[in-house]
C-alpha cells in the first residue's frame, strides 16, 4: 500500500482532522472566550481543506483514486461533494455565533467554543462517507457526523425543544443505523466482502433473497439520512427543534452528503441491478415530493416548513436517482448545488428575522408585510421562495429543469409528469410566504440588526438563484457531468 | 375626383367634424355643415340617376382602399355605381337631405344637436357604403353601419329607459339576422371562393343544381346560401320574427324614424336581394320562403296597425307591411317592381313620418292618437302633407285613367306581379297581399281621422297637461285645455313639401323606367321580361282590386271614427281575444321574451352560479385545493410527534419495501 | 463450525434480535433509556450476523466490522445517554408519551 | 453435540434476555437482562471461534455500556412507581408488523433448514488462517490494512467523549465553589491566611 | 440592424425596472413613474423600429440572435411576423399601462413600476424566444410579476384570485414542460424553428399535444379552464389587467400557433374536435355568463373568454382565413379589451366601484369618456370598421370551411356579444343620473386622452386597412398553412355538383293571354 499516496489523496480530512484536533486544544485550554475565533479557524480550516480540492476539480483526478486500498475513494465525484459540503459547512459557520450570541439562543447565550470542533469532525464525518469505497469506511463516515450531529441538534441544553430535537434525531438515527448496518451485514454475508467492487461483482446475476434484502435495508437506511419518505418523519422535529444554525447546517452539508452517499452506494454498488430498486425509488421521489408538500401546508412555522420543503425537494433529487444513469447523477448534483445553495439563503434570512433586542421570529405571523419593513429581506426572500417552487427565471427552475429533462430522457415520462404535477403542490407554500410578506398588513417586529456576514451571504445567494445564476450554469454543468461520469467509469 | 367619392364621403367628414366638433363648434356650425354635406350628396346623386335614366351612365368601380387579404379571400373597399345603386343613392341622399333639414327645425329645442346630426350623417355615409358596395363584406360593412347609426339614434334620447332598451333590441335582433347574413357570407366564399359580388353573381347559375353540406344536411347550395343571405335581410328590413324591433325603434327622434326606420336602412334587405337576384334566381326554394315570408309580414304588420294607438307605432306596423310587399315582389322574381316600391315608399312613408313628426311637434311630443283630434285646422299645411301621404300610401288610383299617386303604381304593380306569377306562393301572396292593401286604407285613414278630423281631446294628455298646467277636471269643457297647437317651421315644412310631391308623382313619372324599361336596370338585376308581360296582363279585376279594397277601408274607417265612433269599444268588448291578439302584435314581444331573453339571464345566472362557481370552482380549483388541505392535515396528524410513530412508520415503510421486491 | 449449527442458526438468532430491538423502540412507552437498550441490541443483532458471516466465510473483515461497530455503539450509548440526561434536566421525565412537543 | 447443545441453550437465553429487556417494568432490570444477553452472544461467538469479538463485547458492552445505563439510570433518579406501565395504541399493528419482519427475514436468509443458503464467495482479502490466532489475525489486519478506519473509530470516540461533556458539563454557577487551584495553594504563604488579632478581653473577636 | 434589437428592447426595461426597484417610493412615487414611462416609451420606440426594420417577405425569420449562455438550451432570440405583431401589442400597451397606473398606484410605487417593467421583458423574451426552454422560462417567469401586481396592488379579494392564478397557471404549463424535454430528447434540439419542422411519431404527438394543450388552453383561456380569470382580471389593478387580457391570454394562442399546429399537425388535426366543442361552449357559456354580471370587470374578463374561443377556432380551422383571423383577434382583443380595461379603470379612479349599478347616464357628464367607450365596445361586438371585425370574420370565415356547426354556433357569438356589452354600455353610459356621485363625475383628462386616443386610433386603423397588420405575418401563416394542410380534418361543406335546376327560378312562360 503506497501511504504518501493514499495520504496525498485524503489531504482535505487531513487538514480538517489536524485543525480539528488543535482547535479542541484550544477549547479545551481557553474554554468558551475563544468560541469566535476558534469559528473564523474552523472555517478557515474548511477553506484550507477546500482549496486543496479545486486541483482535483479542475484538471481532474488522477489515474488511481483509491487511497488505503479500497477503503477510499477519492474520485471526481466525491472531490464535487466535498467542495459543496465545505462551502455549505462554512456559510453555516459564518451565521452561526451571532444567533448562539444572541437572546435567541434563549437562557444559554454564547456560542460554545466546541461547537466549531463539532461541525469540523461532522464535516470530516462527510467526507469519509463520499469518498466511501467500503462499507465499513461508509458506517463509520456516517456515525462520525451523525454523532455530532446528534450534539449540535441538542447543543442548547436548556432550550427544551432543542433537547427533544436531539433525543428524536438520536433515536431514530440509531434505528436507522441499526437497519442499515443490518442491511449491510447480509450484504457482507451474502457477496464478496464490504468493499463496494466486491459487493457490487457478488450481486451479479439473479439476486438472491438475502442479497436482496441487504439492498433494500441499506436502501432504506440510506433514505433516512436523505429524509426521504417514508423515513422522513424525524426532520420536520429536528429541523423545528434545532438552532437555527444547526437546521441550516443540516439542510445542507449533511444533505449533499447523504445525497452523494446515497447515489455512490445505489449507483456503484447496486448499478448493476437497477430493476430492483428503481421502482422503489420511484415511489419514494413521488411520496416525498407529495409528503412534503401536503406537510409544509398550513404550517406556521418557517423552519419546520423549510423541513417539509427539504422532504420535498429530496423527492425531485431521487427523481435523478431513479433515471440511473450519468445524466441523473449529474442532475441530482446540479440539483444538490442549487438546492444548498437556496436552504442556505432561506435559513440565512430567517436568522435575520430578529427582535430589536435580538429573539428570533419563525413563524409566519411575524414576518407579515415585511415588504415594507424590511424590502431587502423581503426581495430576497421572494427570489429565494419561487426558486425553491421552481419557478423561472429564477435557478430553482434550472435545477428542476435538470432533473426532469434526465428524467424524460431516460424514458420516465410518466412518472416525470406526474411528479412535475406534484411538484404544484408544492409551490402552494411557496407563494404562502410572498403572501405574507407583500400582500399583508405590516407587523412591523422585525426591527433587529444583523451583521455583514448575514447580509453577504443573503445577498450573495440571493444573485446565485437570481437569473443571474444562469450564467454559471454551463461551468456548473461541465464540473457535475465529469464529477457523475466517475460514479459509472467502474461499470 | 370621382363625384361618387364626394356623395359617399362628404357625409362622413361631415360626421367626424359635428362629432369631434361637438359643443366647441356649436349648433350651427355643425348642422350646416352637415346638412350642408347632405345636400351637395344629393345634389351630385341626381344626375347620376337621370343618367341611367337616359342611359348616358354606365356602370363602374372606384376602388377606395385595400382591405384585407387573407389567403384566397380579398376584399377591398371600393364604390360601386350602377342603376340599382344609382335608385338607391337618391333615395338615401334626398331623404337624408330633407331629414337633416327637417331636424332643424324638429330638433331645435335639443341640447345635443351637434350629436344628433353628426349620428345622422354617419348613418347616411353607412347606408351609401352598403349600396356602393362591390362585395359582400363591405355590404356587410355599411349593414352594420347603419346598425350602429340606427343603435346610436334610437338611444339618442338616452336618459330615457325605454329609449337605451330599444336601442339595444334593434340592435340585437339585427344581430340575429346578421348571424344568417354572415353565414352567408362564409358559405358563398366557400362555394365561389371569393366575396365579389359580380363574381359571384356571375358564377352562380353554374352553381344551380350543385348541393353542399350544411349543419350535417345536403341541400342545394344556391338555397341554402340564399337563405342565409336572406335572413340577413329579414333583421334588417324587420320581416316577421325579426321585426320585433322596428315598433320600439320609434323611440328615437322622428326625423330618425323617417329615414331610417322608413326610407332607407329598412329597405337594404330588399336592396340586398335586388343586388343578389341573380343568385336568387337560382335558389327557388329560396325565393318561395322570401315570398311566404314577405306575404306574411304584409299581412301580419297591417293587422297590428289597425289597433295601435301612437301614430309612430302605427306608421311603424306599416313600414313594415309594406316591406312585405317589397319581398313578395322579390320572391315571384321582380326586382324592379319590389325597388320600384321602394323607391316610392321612401317619398311617401318619410312623408308620413315626418308628417307625423310635424304633430307630434306641435302637440308638444304627445304621441297617442287618442289625445288628438281636430287638427287638420290647427295645422293645415301639416294637413295636406299627411293627407297626400295617405293618399300615396293607400294607393290611390285608377288604372284607366293612368293616373295615380306613387303607392298605386308601385303596390298594384306588385299585386300584379304576384298574381301573374302563377304559382301557389304567389297567388297566395297577391291575396294576403290584397287583404294587407284592406287593412292599410284602414289603419291610414283611422289615423287620419282621429288625428286632424273630430274634437280635439289633448287635455287629455299628459304632454299637454304640463304644458297648460291644467288637469281634465279644471279644463272642463274644453278639451283643448286652452293648448293651441301651432304649425311647425319652415324648415320643417319645406322637407315636407318636397316629399309630397314625391309622394304623388314619383309613381305617374318613374313607373315606366322601373317596370317596363329592361335597359334602364342595365343588368344590374335580374329583369324578367316576361314576367313584365304577364304582369300587364292580368286581369281587370286584378287591377282593380287594390282601388276596391282601398275603398273598402277607407269606408270601414270612416263608419268607425267617424260616424259611429263607439264601434271600435263594441268590437274589442265582442271580439276582446282577438283584438287583444292583434293589439299585443301577436305576443311576439312576451314570447320571445320567455323563450329567449328570460332564458337567456337565467342560464347566464345558472352557468355562472351552478357552472361556474358550483361546479368548475367547486370540483376544479377549489376541489383540488380542498383536497390538498384535507391531505395535509391527514400529513400533519402523521406527523404525530411520538417516537414510536415514527419508528413503526419507518419500519412498515421497510417492510412495505421488502414485500415488493419480494412479490 | 460444526454440522450441526449451520450459519442459518446464528442468522436466525440475529434476525430475532433485530427484530426485538425494532419492536422494543416502537412498542415501548415507559421510558426511553429502554429504547436505547433497544439499539443495543440491533447492534448486536449485527455483530452476531458478521461474526457468524465472517466465521462461514473464514473471512476476517466480518469480525473487524464488528469490531468497528461495537466501537461505535459504545460511543452511541454514550451520546444518547448524554442526550437523554440533558432532556431529563429539561422536562423532569423520559417517558416516550411526553417526547412530543413537537409534532404536526 | 455439546457445541449444538451450548448453541440452543444460548441462543436460547440470549432471546429470552432480550425479550426481557424490553419488556420489564423495571429499567434496572432491564439493563441486567442486557447484560445476559450480552454474555450469552459473547458465548455464541466463541462458539464460531471470533474468541476476540466474544471478549470484546464482554468488557465494551458489560464493562462500560452496561455500567453507563445503570449508572444513568441510577443518576436520573427516576421514580419507577409513577413510570407508565403498558404499550402503545397501536400494539397489535407493531406486533403483527415485527412477525412480518420476521417472517420475512427467516425467509431472506434463506429457507431456514432446507440447506440452500448460499454465501458469497469471499472476495480473500483477509482469509482466516489457520496459523495464526483469532487475535493476531485481527491485530494484524487492523494496523495494517484499516489502520484509517481505526483511526477514524478513534475520532468517532473523540466525537462521542467531546459530545457527552458538551452536553452534560455544567459550569459552576457564579458564588458556587470554585475549581481548586492547587498552584495557588501550595504557594500561598501563612501571612496571606491569617491575622493577627488581639482581642480585648470579653468583648470577642471582631473580624 | 446591425446592434442586437430584441436583446436591447429587453434590456432597456429591465434595467427600468432595476432603477425602479431602488428609486422605491421615494418621492411619493413621481421619479418610479417617470423611470417607467421612459423606459416603456424608449421600448416602444424600439419596437417601432423593429418594425420599420422587418423585412416583409424576406427570411421567415429576422433579426436572430444567438449565445452559448446556458447550459441546457441557448439564448437565441428571433422574431417572424406573428411575433413581431404580439411585440409591437406588448410593446404598444405597455406605456399605456404606467400612464392608467400614474394615479391609481400611490403604495410601493417602485415596486409595481418594476413589475411592470419585469413584464415586459417576459413579454418581449416569450415572443422572441427561438428556444424551447427559453421560451418556456418567459413564458412561465411571467407569473411571478402577475401575481405580485394582482396580489399587492389588487382589490378584496386578492389573495385567492393571485393564488388560483398562479397555481393553475403553473399546473397548465408544468406539463407542457414535460412534453418539451421528451421533444428535445427526441429531436436532438431545443431549437424552435428547428422542432417546428421535425416530424413527430404521430402516436407521440398526441401526448405532446394534450401537454401543451393542458399549458395554453389554461392560459388562452378556454372552457372549462377559464375561472381564474374573471377572478384575477376583477381583483388586478386597472393595468394588471390590461396586460393580463391583452398580452397574457394571447401567449396561449401564440403557443397554439408557434407549438402544436406546426409541431404536432395531426394531432391537431385529431383534436381539433375537442377544441371546437370547448370553444362552442365557451362562446355561449361565457357570453350567458356575461350577460348576468353585475361586476363590469368580470363581464369583460367572462367576454374576453368568449372572444378567446372564437381565436382558438379559428386556430384550428386549417386554413389561411382562420389562423390570419384568429392572429387578427388576438391583435384586436388584446387592444379593446385592454381599452374596456382602461375605461373601466377610468371611473373607477373616480367613484372606486365597479358595480355597475352605481353608474349610468355618464354620457351626460362625460361624454367624451362615452364616445370613447360607445368605440371599444363596438370594436368589441366587431362592427366592421373597427379591428374586432376583421379577425373575428376570417376566423369565423375559416371555421366555416372546416364545419357550418361550429361557425353557426361561434357566429351566435356576434348576437350575443352584441347583448352583454350594449348591456353594459346601456347600464353604464345611458339612462338616467341616478347616482349622484357618478353624475358629479370629471370627464376624462388629458392624461386618460393619451391613454384612450393611441388605441381607438390602431382600432380604427386596424379595422379599417387591416393589412399593415397582415402583410408582416402573410408569409409565415401561408408556410404553417401549408405545413399542417396534409393534416387537415376533412371539411364538412363538400361542394357536390349536381345538374342546373331548370333556368332561372321564375322563369315563366309567355303566352301572350292579355296582353295589351
Amino acid at each position: 500500500m503506497d501511504f504518501p499516496a493514499s495520504f496525498a489523496l485524503i489531504a482535505p480530512e487531513l487538514i480538517l482532522t489536524a485543525s480539528g484536533l488543535m482547535l479542541l486544544l484550544v477549547c479545551a485550554w481557553r474554554g468558551d472566550k475563544m468560541a469566535r475565533p476558534v469559528a473564523i479557524l474552523a472555517a478557515a480550516a474548511l477553506f484550507g481543506a477546500g482549496f486543496m480540492l479545486v486541483p482535483g476539480l479542475h484538471f481532474g483526478t488522477g489515474p488511481d483514486t483509491y487511497a488505503f486500498g479500497t477503503l477510499i475513494k477519492v474520485d471526481g465525484f466525491a472531490l464535487f461533494a466535498k467542495a459543496l459540503i465545505y462551502l455549505a459547512a462554512i456559510g453555516c459557520l459564518m451565521i452561526a455565533p451571532a444567533f448562539f450570541n444572541s437572546e435567541a439562543a434563549g437562557s444559554e447565550k454564547g456560542l460554545r467554543a466546541e461547537y466549531s470542533v463539532l461541525v469540523l469532525f461532522a464535516v470530516l464525518g462527510m467526507s469519509i462517507m463520499v469518498s466511501a469505497a467500503d462499507f465499513i469506511t461508509l458506517y463509520l463516515g456516517l456515525e462520525l457526523n451523525s454523532l455530532a450531529a446528534y450534539v449540535l441538534a441538542s447543543i442548547l441544553r436548556q432550550d427544551q425543544r432543542s433537547a427533544e430535537a436531539g433525543l428524536k434525531y438520536f433515536v431514530l438515527g440509531a434505528l436507522a443505523s441499526g437497519i442499515l448496518l443490518y442491511g449491510i451485514s447480509l450484504l457482507y454475508g451474502f457477496t464478496g466482502g464490504t468493499d463496494f467492487v466486491s459487493v457490487r461483482a457478488g450481486l451479479e446475476g439473479d439476486l438472491s433473497t438475502g442479497q436482496l434484502f441487504g439492498l433494500i435495508f441499506v436502501m432504506a437506511g440510506l433514505a433516512f439520512k436523505i429524509a426521504a419518505v417514508p423515513f422522513h418523519m424525524w426532520t420536520p422535529d429536528v429541523y423545528e427543534g434545532a438552532p437555527t444554525p444547526v437546521t441550516a447546517f443540516f439542510s445542507t452539508a449533511p444533505k449533499v452528503a447523504a445525497v452523494a452517499l446515497t447515489a455512490r452506494v445505489v449507483f456503484e454498488v447496486f448499478g448493476g441491478q437497477v430493476l430492483a430498486w428503481q421502482q422503489i425509488v420511484m415511489f419514494a421521489a413521488l411520496a416525498s415530493i407529495v409528503f412534503g408538500a401536503l406537510g409544509a401546508i398550513g404550517q406556521e412555522n418557517l423552519k419546520r416548513l423549510l423541513a417539509y420543503s427539504s422532504i420535498n425537494n429530496i423527492g425531485f433529487i431521487l427523481l435523478g436517482l431513479a433515471v440511473a444513469n450519468a445524466d441523473g447523477a449529474s442532475a441530482m448534483l446540479v440539483y444538490l448545488f442549487i438546492y444548498v445553495v437556496m436552504s442556505l439563503g432561506s435559513f440565512v434570512a430567517l436568522l435575520m428575522l430578529r427582535s430589536e433586542d435580538g429573539h428570533l421570529y419563525e413563524t409566519f405571523g411575524d414576518i407579515r408585510g415585511l415588504a415594507t419593513t424590511r424590502p431587502v429581506i423581503a426581495w430576497s426572500l421572494l427570489v429565494l421562495m419561487f426558486s425553491l417552487a421552481g419557478i423561472p427565471p429564477l435557478l430553482g427552475f434550472f435545477s428542476k429543469f435538470v432533473i426532469f429533462k434526465a428524467t424524460v430522457e431516460a424514458g420516465l415520462v410518466a412518472f416525470a409528469a406526474i411528479a412535475i404535477a406534484a411538484s404544484v403542490i408544492g409551490a402552494f407554500y411557496y407563494i404562502k410566504f410572498v403572501k405574507v410578506m407583500f400582500f399583508d398588513d405590516a407587523v412591523d417586529v422585525v426591527k433587529g440588526k444583523s451583521g455583514n456576514s448575514h447580509w453577504a451571504l443573503l445577498i450573495l445567494t440571493a444573485l446565485i438563484v437570481s437569473p443571474l445564476g444562469y450564467l454559471m450554469t454551463q461551468s456548473l454543468t461541465d464540473l457535475a457531468d465529469k464529477a457523475a461520469a466517475a460514479l459509472f467509469v467502474a461499470v | 375626383m370621382d363625384p361618387i367619392l364626394i356623395i359617399v364621403f362628404a357625409p362622413l367628414l361631415a360626421a367626424i367634424i359635428a362629432g369631434l366638433g361637438n359643443r366647441m363648434l356649436g349648433n350651427v356650425v355643425t348642422k350646416s355643415i352637415t346638412t350642408g354635406a347632405l345636400f351637395l350628396s344629393a345634389a351630385l346623386s341626381w344626375p347620376i340617376f337621370i343618367g341611367f335614366l337616359n342611359g348616358s351612365e354606365t356602370a363602374q368601380v372606384v376602388p377606395v382602399l385595400k382591405w384585407v387579404q387573407s389567403g384566397t379571400m380579398s376584399f377591398d373597399w371600393a364604390l360601386r355605381v350602377d342603376a340599382l345603386t344609382a335608385v338607391m343613392l337618391v333615395v338615401i341622399n334626398t331623404v337624408s337631405a330633407l331629414v337633416h333639414l327637417y331636424s332643424w327645425g324638429y330638433m331645435d329645442e335639443d341640447p345635443d344637436q351637434p350629436r344628433f346630426f353628426a349620428y345622422l350623417s354617419l348613418f347616411t355615409f353607412a347606408m351609401l357604403m352598403l349600396v356602393t358596395a362591390d362585395n359582400l363584406v363591405q355590404m356587410f360593412f355599411g349593414w352594420e353601419g347603419v346598425g350602429l347609426a340606427s343603435y346610436l339614434l334610437i338611444g339618442f334620447w338616452f336618459k330615457k329607459p325605454s329609449a337605451g332598451a330599444a336601442a339595444i333590441k334593434a340592435f340585437v335582433v339585427n344581430r340575429v339576422g346578421d348571424l344568417g347574413f354572415m353565414l352567408g357570407i362564409f358559405g358563398t366564399f366557400v362555394v365561389f371562393q371569393t366575396t365579389s359580388i359580380p363574381e359571384i353573381l356571375e358564377a352562380a347559375p353554374a352553381m344551380s343544381g350543385s348541393t353542399i353540406t350544411f349543419l350535417g344536411m345536403r341541400l342545394y347550395t344556391m338555397d341554402i346560401l340564399c337563405i342565409l343571405l336572406f335572413i340577413g335581410a329579414m333583421g334588417k328590413s324587420a320581416q316577421l320574427g325579426l321585426h320585433t324591433w322596428l315598433p320600439d325603434a320609434m323611440e328615437g327622434p322622428t326625423p330618425v324614424s323617417a329615414l331610417i326606420h322608413a326610407a332607407t336602412m329598412v329597405t337594404a334587405g330588399v336592396f340586398m336581394v335586388c343586388r343578389l337576384s341573380p343568385m336568387f334566381e337560382t335558389a327557388p326554394t329560396a325565393l318561395m320562403l322570401v315570398t311566404i315570408v314577405g306575404a306574411a309580414t304584409c299581412f301580419f304588420a297591417a293587422t297590428i296597425g289597425t289597433t295601435q294607438w301612437d301614430i309612430k307605432r302605427v306608421i311603424a306596423y306599416s313600414t313594415c307591411s309594406q316591406l312585405g310587399y317589397m319581398f313578395f315582389a322579390v320572391g315571384v322574381g321582380a326586382y324592379g317592381v319590389a325597388m320600384f316600391h321602394l323607391f316610392t315608399h321612401a317619398f311617401f312613408k318619410a312623408l308620413l313620418f315626418l308628417g307625423a313628426g310635424s304633430v307630434i311637434h306641435s302637440m308638444h311630443h304627445e304621441q297617442d292618437m287618442r289625445y288628438y283630434g281636430g287638427l287638420r285646422k290647427a295645422i293645415p299645411l301639416t294637413f295636406f302633407a299627411m293627407l297626400m301621404g295617405t293618399l300615396a300610401i293607400t294607393g290611390l288610383g285608377v288604372y284607366h285613367l293612368g293616373f295615380g299617386f306613387a303607392g298605386f303604381w308601385s303596390k298594384d304593380a306588385i299585386l300584379e306581379v304576384a298574381f301573374a306569377r302563377g304559382t301557389g306562393t304567389g297567388t297566395m301572396a297577391f291575396w294576403l297581399g290584397v287583404t294587407a292593401a284592406l287593412l292599410t286604407s284602414f289603419y291610414s285613414w283611422r289615423l287620419m281621422f282621429l288625428t286632424f278630423w273630430g274634437k280635439p281631446r289633448w287635455i287629455e294628455s299628459e304632454h299637454i297637461q304640463h304644458t297648460v298646467h291644467k288637469t281634465p277636471e279644471e279644463a272642463g269643457e274644453d278639451t283643448t285645455g286652452g293648448y293651441h297647437p301651432h304649425e311647425s317651421p319652415v324648415s320643417m315644412l319645406i322637407p315636407l313639401g318636397v316629399l309630397t310631391l314625391g309622394a304623388v308623382a314619383a309613381g305617374q313619372v318613374f313607373a315606366p323606367s322601373f317596370l317596363d324599361d329592361a335597359a334602364f336596370w342595365a343588368g344590374s338585376i335580374v329583369y324578367n321580361e316576361n314576367l313584365i308581360h304577364a304582369m300587364h296582363a292580368v286581369p281587370y279585376w286584378v287591377k282593380y282590386s287594390a282601388l276596391i279594397v282601398m275603398i273598402i277601408g277607407f269606408a270601414g274607417a270612416y263608419l268607425a271614427y267617424m260616424a259611429k265612433p263607439d264601434i271600435p269599444a263594441k268590437f274589442v268588448a265582442s271580439f276582446g281575444w282577438l283584438h287583444n291578439f292583434v293589439f299585443r302584435k301577436w305576443y311576439f314581444d312576451e314570447l320571445y321574451d320567455a323563450i329567449f331573453v328570460k332564458p337567456a339571464f337565467w342560464f347566464g345566472r345558472q352557468f355562472w352560479k351552478l357552472g361556474d362557481i358550483g361546479t368548475i370552482d367547486r370540483f376544479g380549483p377549489n376541489g383540488v385545493a380542498w383536497a390538498v388541505e384535507r391531505g395535509s392535515i391527514a400529513a400533519k396528524s402523521i406527523q404525530s410527534g411520538y417516537l414510536y410513530t415514527y419508528a413503526l412508520i419507518m419500519l412498515l415503510g421497510l417492510i412495505a419495501a421488502v414485500t415488493y421486491v419480494l412479490l | 463450525m460444526t454440522e450441526a449449527v449451520g450459519i442459518e442458526h446464528y442468522l436466525v438468532v440475529g434476525a430475532i434480535l433485530f427484530v426485538l430491538g425494532v419492536l422494543g423502540i416502537f412498542i415501548n412507552r415507559k421510558n426511553v433509556i429502554v429504547i436505547l437498550m433497544s439499539v443495543e441490541l440491533i447492534l448486536l443483532a449485527v455483530n452476531i450476523n458478521l461474526v457468524a458471516f465472517s466465521a462461514a466465510k473464514g473471512d476476517l473483515v466480518g469480525q473487524i466490522f464488528a469490531m468497528m461497530v461495537l466501537t461505535v455503539a459504545a460511543a452511541e450509548a454514550a451520546i444518547g445517554l448524554a442526550i437523554l440526561v440533558i432532556y431529563y434536566r429539561g422536562r423532569g421525565t423520559i417517558a416516550v408519551d411526553d417526547v412530543n412537543r413537537m409534532k404536526g | 453435540m455439546i457445541q449444538t447443545l451450548a448453541f440452543y441453550l444460548l441462543a436460547g437465553l440470549v432471546i429470552a434476555s432480550a425479550v426481557m429487556v424490553i419488556l420489564s417494568r423495571n429499567p434496572v432490570h432491564s439493563v441486567l437482562w442486557l447484560i445476559l444477553a450480552f454474555f450469552n452472544a459473547a458465548g455464541l461467538m466463541v462458539l464460531v471461534g471470533a474468541e476476540f469479538i466474544a471478549m470484546l463485547l464482554v468488557i465494551v458492552y458489560v464493562g462500560a455500556v452496561a455500567v453507563l445505563f445503570l449508572f444513568v439510570v441510577m443518576m436520573l433518579d427516576i421514580d419507577f412507581a409513577a413510570m407508565r406501565a403498558g404499550f402503545v395504541k397501536n400494539f397489535p399493528l407493531g406486533i403483527a408488523v415485527a412477525l412480518i419482519l420476521l417472517a420475512e427475514l427467516g425467509l431472506g436468509i434463506g429457507a431456514y433448514g432446507a440447506g440452500g443458503l448460499e454465501l458469497g464467495a469471499s472476495d480473500e482479502m483477509a482469509p482466516v488462517r489457520d496459523d495464526v490466532s483469532n487475535i493476531a489475525s485481527i491485530g494484524a489486519l487492523l494496523y495494517d490494512d484499516y489502520i484509517i478506519l481505526f483511526e477514524v473509530a478513534g475520532i468517532i470516540l473523540l466525537v462521542a467523549m467531546i459530545g457527552a461533556i458538551v452536553l452534560t458539563h455544567r459550569e459552576p454557577k457564579p458564588g458556587a465553589r470554585g475549581r481548586q487551584d492547587i498552584g495557588k495553594q501550595i504557594s500561598r504563604r501563612p501571612e496571606e491566611a491569617t491575622v493577627l488579632k488581639n482581642p480585648e478581653y470579653g468583648k470577642g473577636v471582631e473580624l | 440592424m446591425d446592434f442586437p434589437i430584441l436583446t436591447t428592447m429587453m434590456l432597456v426595461p429591465l434595467a427600468g425596472a432595476i432603477l425602479c426597484l431602488f428609486v422605491g417610493n421615494q418621492g411619493d412615487g413621481a421619479p418610479a413613474r417617470g423611470i417607467a414611462l421612459a423606459s416603456t416609451l424608449a421600448t416602444f420606440a424600439l419596437g417601432i423600429l423593429l418594425w420599420v426594420n422587418y423585412d416583409i417577405g424576406g427570411a421567415q425569420w429576422q433579426f436572430q440572435e444567438s449565445y452559448d449562455l446556458f447550459a441546457g438550451f441557448s439564448y437565441a432570440l428571433g422574431i417572424d411576423g406573428i411575433s413581431l405583431m404580439l411585440i409591437m401589442l406588448s410593446v404598444f400597451l405597455m406605456p399605456i399601462c404606467i400612464l392608467a397606473s400614474w394615479e391609481a398606484i400611490t403604495k410601493r410605487v417602485g415596486e409595481y413600476m418594476a413589475a411592470f417593467l419585469f413584464m415586459e421583458v417576459l413579454m418581449i423574451g416569450t415572443f422572441a424566444a427561438q428556444d424551447l426552454f427559453l421560451f418556456y422560462i418567459f413564458f412561465e417567469a411571467g407569473l411571478i410579476p402577475m401575481y405580485l401586481i394582482i396580489g399587492v396592488w389588487g382589490g378584496d379579494n386578492r389573495i385567492y384570485a393571485s393564488y388560483k392564478f398562479f397555481l393553475y397557471t403553473l399546473l397548465g404549463s408544468v406539463l407542457m414542460l414535460v412534453a418539451m424535454f421528451w421533444m428535445t430528447a427526441t429531436a436532438g434540439t431545443s431549437d424552435i424553428p428547428t422542432l417546428m419542422e421535425y416530424p413527430f411519431p404521430e402516436g407521440a404527438q398526441m401526448w405532446l399535444w394534450l401537454a401543451f394543450f393542458a399549458s395554453f388552453a389554461v392560459k388562452v383561456p378556454m372552457w372549462p379552464f377559464h375561472t381564474w380569470l374573471p377572478d384575477a382580471h376583477v381583483q388586478a389593478p386597472t393595468a394588471g389587467s390590461v396586460i393580463l387580457a391583452g398580452v397574457l391570454l394571447k401567449l396561449g394562442g401564440y403557443g397554439f400557433i408557434r407549438f402544436s399546429l406546426p409541431m404536432f399537425p395531426e394531432a391537431s388535426a385529431e383534436f381539433a374536435w375537442l377544441v371546437f366543442i370547448l370553444s362552442m361552449i365557451a362562446v355561449i357559456y361565457t357570453s350567458l355568463v356575461a350577460l348576468v354580471q353585475a361586476d363590469m370587470k368580470k363581464l369583460i374578463a367572462y367576454s374576453s373568454v368568449a372572444h378567446m374561443a372564437i381565436v382558438t377556432v379559428g386556430l384550428f380551422a386549417f386554413n389561411v382565413q382562420g389562423l390570419e383571423g384568429a392572429m387578427l383577434i388576438m391583435l384586436s382583443h388584446g387592444l379593446v379589451s385592454g381599452a374596456l380595461f382602461l375605461c373601466v379603470g377610468v371611473i373607477y379612479d373616480r367613484l372606486h366601484t365597479r358595480e355597475i349599478e352605481r353608474y349610468g347616464g355618464l354620457s351626460i357628464n362625460m361624454p367624451y369618456y362615452a364616445i370613447f367607450f360607445l368605440l371599444f365596445t363596438m370594436a368589441s361586438i366587431g362592427l366592421p370598421g373597427t379591428s374586432g371585425f376583421v379577425g373575428e370574420f376570417l376566423s369565423l370565415a375559416g371555421i366555416y370551411q372546416t364545419s357550418s356547426l361550429v361557425a353557426l354556433i361561434c357566429t351566435t357569438g356576434i348576437i350575443l356579444g352584441a347583448a352583454y356589452m350594449l348591456y353594459l354600455y346601456r347600464r353604464v353610459a345611458f339612462g338616467a343620473q341616478t347616482n349622484e356621485d357618478a353624475a358629479a363625475m370629471s370627464d376624462i383628462r388629458p392624461r386618460e386622452w393619451a391613454m384612450m386616443v393611441p388605441i381607438a386610433a390602431v382600432v380604427l386603423w386596424m379595422g379599417v386597412y387591416p393589412e399593415s397588420f397582415l402583410a408582416p405575418m402573410r408569409e409565415d401563416i401561408r408556410v404553417l398553412n401549408a405545413q399542417i394542410a396534409d393534416a387537415a380534418p376533412a371539411s364538412d361543406a363538400e361542394l357536390a355538383a349536381g345538374t342546373p335546376r331548370d333556368g332561372m327560378a321564375n322563369a315563366i312562360e309567355h303566352d301572350g293571354e292579355g296582353a295589351h
